[in-house]
């Protein structure tokens, strides 16, 4: 039961990162690509995260997948921030396609 | 097995697409953004293939800070001529790609023949294994690495100085350049550096702790805290110095002194130079290691001979 | 006292010292680094007496035995290499510090330098450990690199740069073929990693990535430029030593590793050599650069040195290591001179040398005297190398070589003769014009001892001649 | 078909795609690129193709390629501080003077010193 959810949860961990990727290459300026890539990919990889952490079913390793998660969210707020801030000096956002 | 041999076949096309990318991307900037994720994906066949020593190396090493360093030398190009941004420079030669292909033939004949042949039954890393209790130590790579083959690692670290006293003769010519990003001064940039500042350290010690019987040890160690150091000059923290300090340089030749005492220090006692002085011994040199790797890779990425405190 | 100790300071005396120079405040590297420079050859003494003695001295890293741990041999061949390292070096000091005083730029990263190059060569020479000797070459290759870039001129900065990009293409050869060995044989030990189906491959990646190191034609190409446009010493030290470290390398590799090299490689090799004989010779002759010129013999006299692996005898490998010692005296000589000439005149371009002779016939002298060893001419110690390896090649009827190493001669002369008659006899003897202050005759003096020296052991060739009489690098005859 | 042969073959078409890139590159960096890249198939090579010991690789190659490792990143960074010198002094990032021009793009004809020339040029004192 327990694999069963976590499989579901690793596939639905994939996916969710495979569309962030797709985003990222198929959306048409800075701002929509780093929605893309922070949300669909931080949701991701918590699903991942989760599905790992119940397959490992231990306190220790669980603590640890969840700082992974917790950094990476850190490191992808951060990074999307100033990316996003760096590219509205150089080119105001218009609503139109560059 | 079988799904074995698919992640396998994936991994191997990740790896090779990567590589394509930065072998025959348009854009420099773009073959070394390609890099840094063909290191990662290196790292990641490290791990599936067991070695994953190699896997945390290459993950800090040769995709972080090889992609720092390689970063930071392209923004000198574009600071001293802005056009360097479109730089492409590669021509196209079918010769080349006859070369090219050739090369990988061969290499691919010798090394499936290689996978075939007969192999000697006894290896130097069967013996290793096989005493690697005299040493204590539970980790055979850090064994080889300091035990039994410590005067490559001498040699190495001695490298590594080398590359910093030798990109001086350079660096020492320039300006200095400022490697800041804009930026720093947000409040949410800084809240990154508060969190992983300590934890970035927290996990070198770990690295270098553990290193003796698992996964981990100086360089590890050094490289994560070499990205600290990255990152503390991005942010401004940390700010290039145009002199260099005692301090940097007792850091700097910190690896190579403790290895050398590791080899001269039995002589004394009338046994051979490197004999093994216990495991107290080889910590203290994997710290030392650890600080000479951080401080070189973190100077080197500043082009600098020491570093100063920057604005709060 | 086991003498195998002694070992230790050839590597630690200069390592050590380099350390404490970097710590050191830039005014306190120079002398640093000349204790360390002088400190290390004493050494030679003792060792030279226990090799005579023992013919070869081993040392085992911690007590673990390869192929677990790291073992260094001496043989007679790395006495001659280090004694030919230990009299250039010394004779470069004096131009070393004269032109890198606490006040140059550059002074304070070249002292380390210096000194990290002599470990990294004192190593590489001892390492008989195939993965120890490319993390050895890897630091001497390095440094060597950074000491060139000390000059700072463009062309300065694309020689090293081309040196520095093709040593590492040529190491990652190396490392290529000694993971092949390994595989195959499980050691890395020089002696131990003989093996059958997969070595030729193996061998010939370790040989090419060793022929980019040390030069060897057509895997010459960083090397013209490299020591034609370094700063004076370090053309001398790199001409004397560097290059020869990674030829060493090879023929121990040859005749260790490979205890049953195959003939036709031999032969292959041989004649890659005889082309770079022929190739450098023409380079040489046609260099407006003097020290162009004498970077581009170092091709020719390297293709020579390749003639050992096909002619395989006792008599060639005396021949071969004389000829190291003699050609490595008389390059780092020449080089020595042609910098002090660059400093006095702003530039080595052939045009200016006539009437040098009169304005500084030291270095005239000098020239001409290493000129007399790069040819071969009696009673110079290139006359003995040359000479022995002819009476191999008669021994064995190789008679393409025979004809080869005559006509080697004759070629070398060409160019010298080129060099000298532009000096002295030219009939537009202008008087040259003194741009810069003249270095210290100290320096002129130096080289002049050197290439004395390089015809001297011509006179008393027979220490040298016995001591590589003892064997092969392998050992086998 | 096992691992270890797909891993040999990546390792063989990475070798070639870096061979592919040093012949094209005229750019240093490009050059230095091409070499990593061969170095990680050399590094691959080493520990794919000795007998695993246990079913892990041998710890003999690794430490091997744990110190080449270090020492490519110490000839990289190294030579990336002479590539940037070089540009400095050249105003260019190509190895040869005498290089085609296309290869250059926008410093074509820009022959002599870099844009950036500093006080103390050459080599001498300060």
């Amino acid at each position: 039961m327990i694999d069963l959810l976590a499989l579901v949860m690793l596939l639905a961990g994939c996916f969710f990162v495979f569309a962030g990727t797709v985003g990222m290459l198929r959306l048409p300026d800075v701002y929509c690509r780093l929605h893309a890539l922070t949300k669909a990919d931080n949701l991701g990889l918590l699903l991942i995260c989760l599905s790992l952490a119940l397959l490992a079913g231990r306190l220790r390793i669980t603590l640890l997948l969840l700082l992974i998660w917790l950094l990476a969210l850190l490191a992808s707020t951060v990074s999307a921030h100033l990316i996003a801030r760096h590219s509205r000096a150089r080119r105001p956002p218009t609503g139109e396609p560059q | 097995m079988n799904a074995q041999i698919v992640v396998d076949i994936a991994l191997g096309l990740i790896l090779v697409g990567l590589a394509a990318q930065v072998a025959l991307g348009r854009h420099l900037f773009r073959s070394i953004v390609f890099y840094v994720a063909f290191g990662l994906a290196m790292a990641v066949i490290w791990a599936r293939l067991g070695a994953a020593d190699l896997a945390l190396a290459d993950a800090a090493i040769g995709a972080g800070l090889t992609g720092a360093l390689m970063m930071v030398a392209f923004r000198r190009l574009v600071g001293i001529d802005p056009e360097q941004a479109q730089a492409q420079m590669t021509r196209h030669s079918h010769v080349a790609v006859a070369v090219a292909a050739l090369t990988a033939g061969l290499v691919a004949t010798v090394g499936l023949a290689a996978l075939t042949m007969a192999r000697a039954p006894e290896s130097a890393g069967m013996q290793v294994l096989a005493r690697l209790e005299e040493t204590g130590l539970g980790n055979p790579v850090t064994g080889v690495l300091l035990v039994f083959r410590g005067f490559d690692t001498l040699i190495e670290m001695a490298v590594l100085l080398t590359a910093f006293v030798g990109s001086r003769v350079m660096t020492q010519r320039s300006r200095l350049n400022v490697t800041t990003i804009s930026g720093f001064e947000l409040p949410l940039v800084r809240t990154l550096v508060a969190v992983i500042l300590p934890l970035a350290v927290l996990i070198a010690m770990h690295l270098l702790w553990i290193g003796a019987d698992q996964p981990g040890g100086a360089f590890q160690a050094g490289a994560v805290l070499a990205g600290s150091g990255v990152l503390l000059l991005l942010t401004g923290t940390l700010l290039p110095a145009p002199r260099s300090n005692a301090m940097a340089r007792l850091a700097l030749v910190a690896g190579v002194a403790a290895l050398s005492l590791l080899v001269l220090v039995p002589l004394s006692q009338g046994r051979p130079p490197l004999a093994f002085l216990g495991k107290g011994s080889l910590l203290f040199a994997e710290a030392a290691m650890m600080v000479s790797v951080a401080v070189s890779l973190t100077l080197l990425f500043a082009g600098a001979p020491a570093l100063k405190a920057g604005r709060q | 006292m086991n003498p195998a100790v002694l070992l230790v300071g050839l590597v630690f005396i200069p390592l050590v010292a380099a350390l404490v120079a970097v710590i050191l405040p830039v005014r306190f590297r120079r002398p640093v680094a000349l204790l360390g420079a002088l400190a290390w050859p004493l050494l030679l003494v003792p060792l030279s007496i226990a090799v005579a003695r023992d013919q070869t001295l081993t040392l085992v890293f911690g007590g673990w035995t390869p192929p677990l741990g790291i073992g260094w041999r001496l043989d007679a061949l790395g006495l001659v290499l280090l004694w030919v390292h230990a009299l250039a070096g010394i004779a470069a000091l004096p131009g070393a510090w004269h032109r890198f005083g606490p006040k140059v730029v550059a002074a304070a990263p070249f002292w380390p330098l210096w000194l990290i190059l002599s470990t990294g060569v004192n190593a590489a020479l001892l390492a008989a450990d195939l993965f120890n000797l490319y993390v050895s070459l890897e630091l001497t290759t390095l440094a060597a690199v950074a000491l060139i870039a000390t000059d700072d001129g463009i062309a300065a900065l694309t020689a090293a740069m081309r040196y520095l990009l093709l040593g590492v293409l040529g190491s990652l050869m190396y490392v290529l073929g000694v993971g092949l060995v390994y595989a195959q044989t499980g050691s890395l030990a020089m002696d131990q990693a003989d093996a059958a189906a997969i070595r030729d491959v193996a061998l010939v990646l370790m040989l090419t990535g060793l022929m980019v190191k040390a030069a060897i034609f057509p895997l010459h190409v960083w090397l013209p430029h490299a020591y034609g446009n370094a700063p004076g010493p370090v053309a001398a030290i790199m001409s004397a030593v560097v290059g020869k470290v990674a030829l060493v390398a090879l023929w121990r590799i040859w005749f260790q590793t490979a205890a049953d090299p195959p003939d036709l490689l031999a032969d292959l090799l041989g004649l890659v050599g005889a082309v770079a004989i022929v190739y450098g010779a023409l380079a040489a002759y046609m260099q407006p650069r003097l020290k162009m010129v004498i970077a581009w013999s170092s091709i020719s006299q390297f293709g020579f040195l390749m003639l050992l692996l096909p002619l395989a005898s006792q008599t060639a490998f005396q021949g071969a290591g004389f000829h190291l010692l003699a050609h490595g005296l008389a390059k780092a000589a020449m080089f020595l001179a042609a910098a002090n000439i660059v400093t006095v005149l702003g530039s080595d371009s052939i045009r200016h040398l006539p009437g040098l002779d009169k304005r500084m016939p030291l270095e005239a002298f000098t020239l001409a005297l290493g000129g007399v060893t790069l040819i071969g001419l009696p009673p110079s110690g290139g006359f003995t190398g040359k000479w022995m390896l002819l009476t191999a090649a008669w021994e064995q009827q190789g008679w393409f070589w025979l004809v080869l190493i005559a006509l080697s001669g004759l070629m070398s002369a060409a160019y010298v003769f080129r060099i000298l008659a532009l000096t002295c006899f030219h009939p537009a003897r202008r008087a040259v014009h003194e741009l810069h202050a003249r270095p210290p005759k100290i320096t002129s003096l130096a080289a002049l001892l050197l290439a004395l020296l390089a015809v001297i052991i011509g006179l008393y060739p027979h220490p040298a001649l016995e001591l590589l009489g003892r064997g092969l690098p392998g050992g086998a005859s | 078909m096992s691992g270890e042969v797909v891993f040999v073959l990546a390792a063989a078409a990475i070798f070639g795609l870096g061979v592919h890139g040093l012949l094209t590159a005229g750019h240093i960096m490009r050059k230095l690129l091409a070499l990593n890249l061969m170095l990680s198939a050399v590094f691959l090579l080493l520990i794919v193709v000795p007998a695993r010991i246990d079913g892990l690789p041998d710890p003999v190659p690794q430490a091997l390629v744990l110190t080449g490792i270090v020492i490519a990143v110490s000839t990289t960074a190294f030579a990336l501080a002479l590539m940037v010198r070089l540009f400095r002094r050249q105003g260019h990032a190509a190895i040869h003077p005498d290089v085609d021009p296309r290869m250059l793009g926008h410093v074509t004809g820009r022959t002599s010193a870099g844009p950036q020339e500093e006080h103390d040029r050459g080599s001498g004192s300060r």
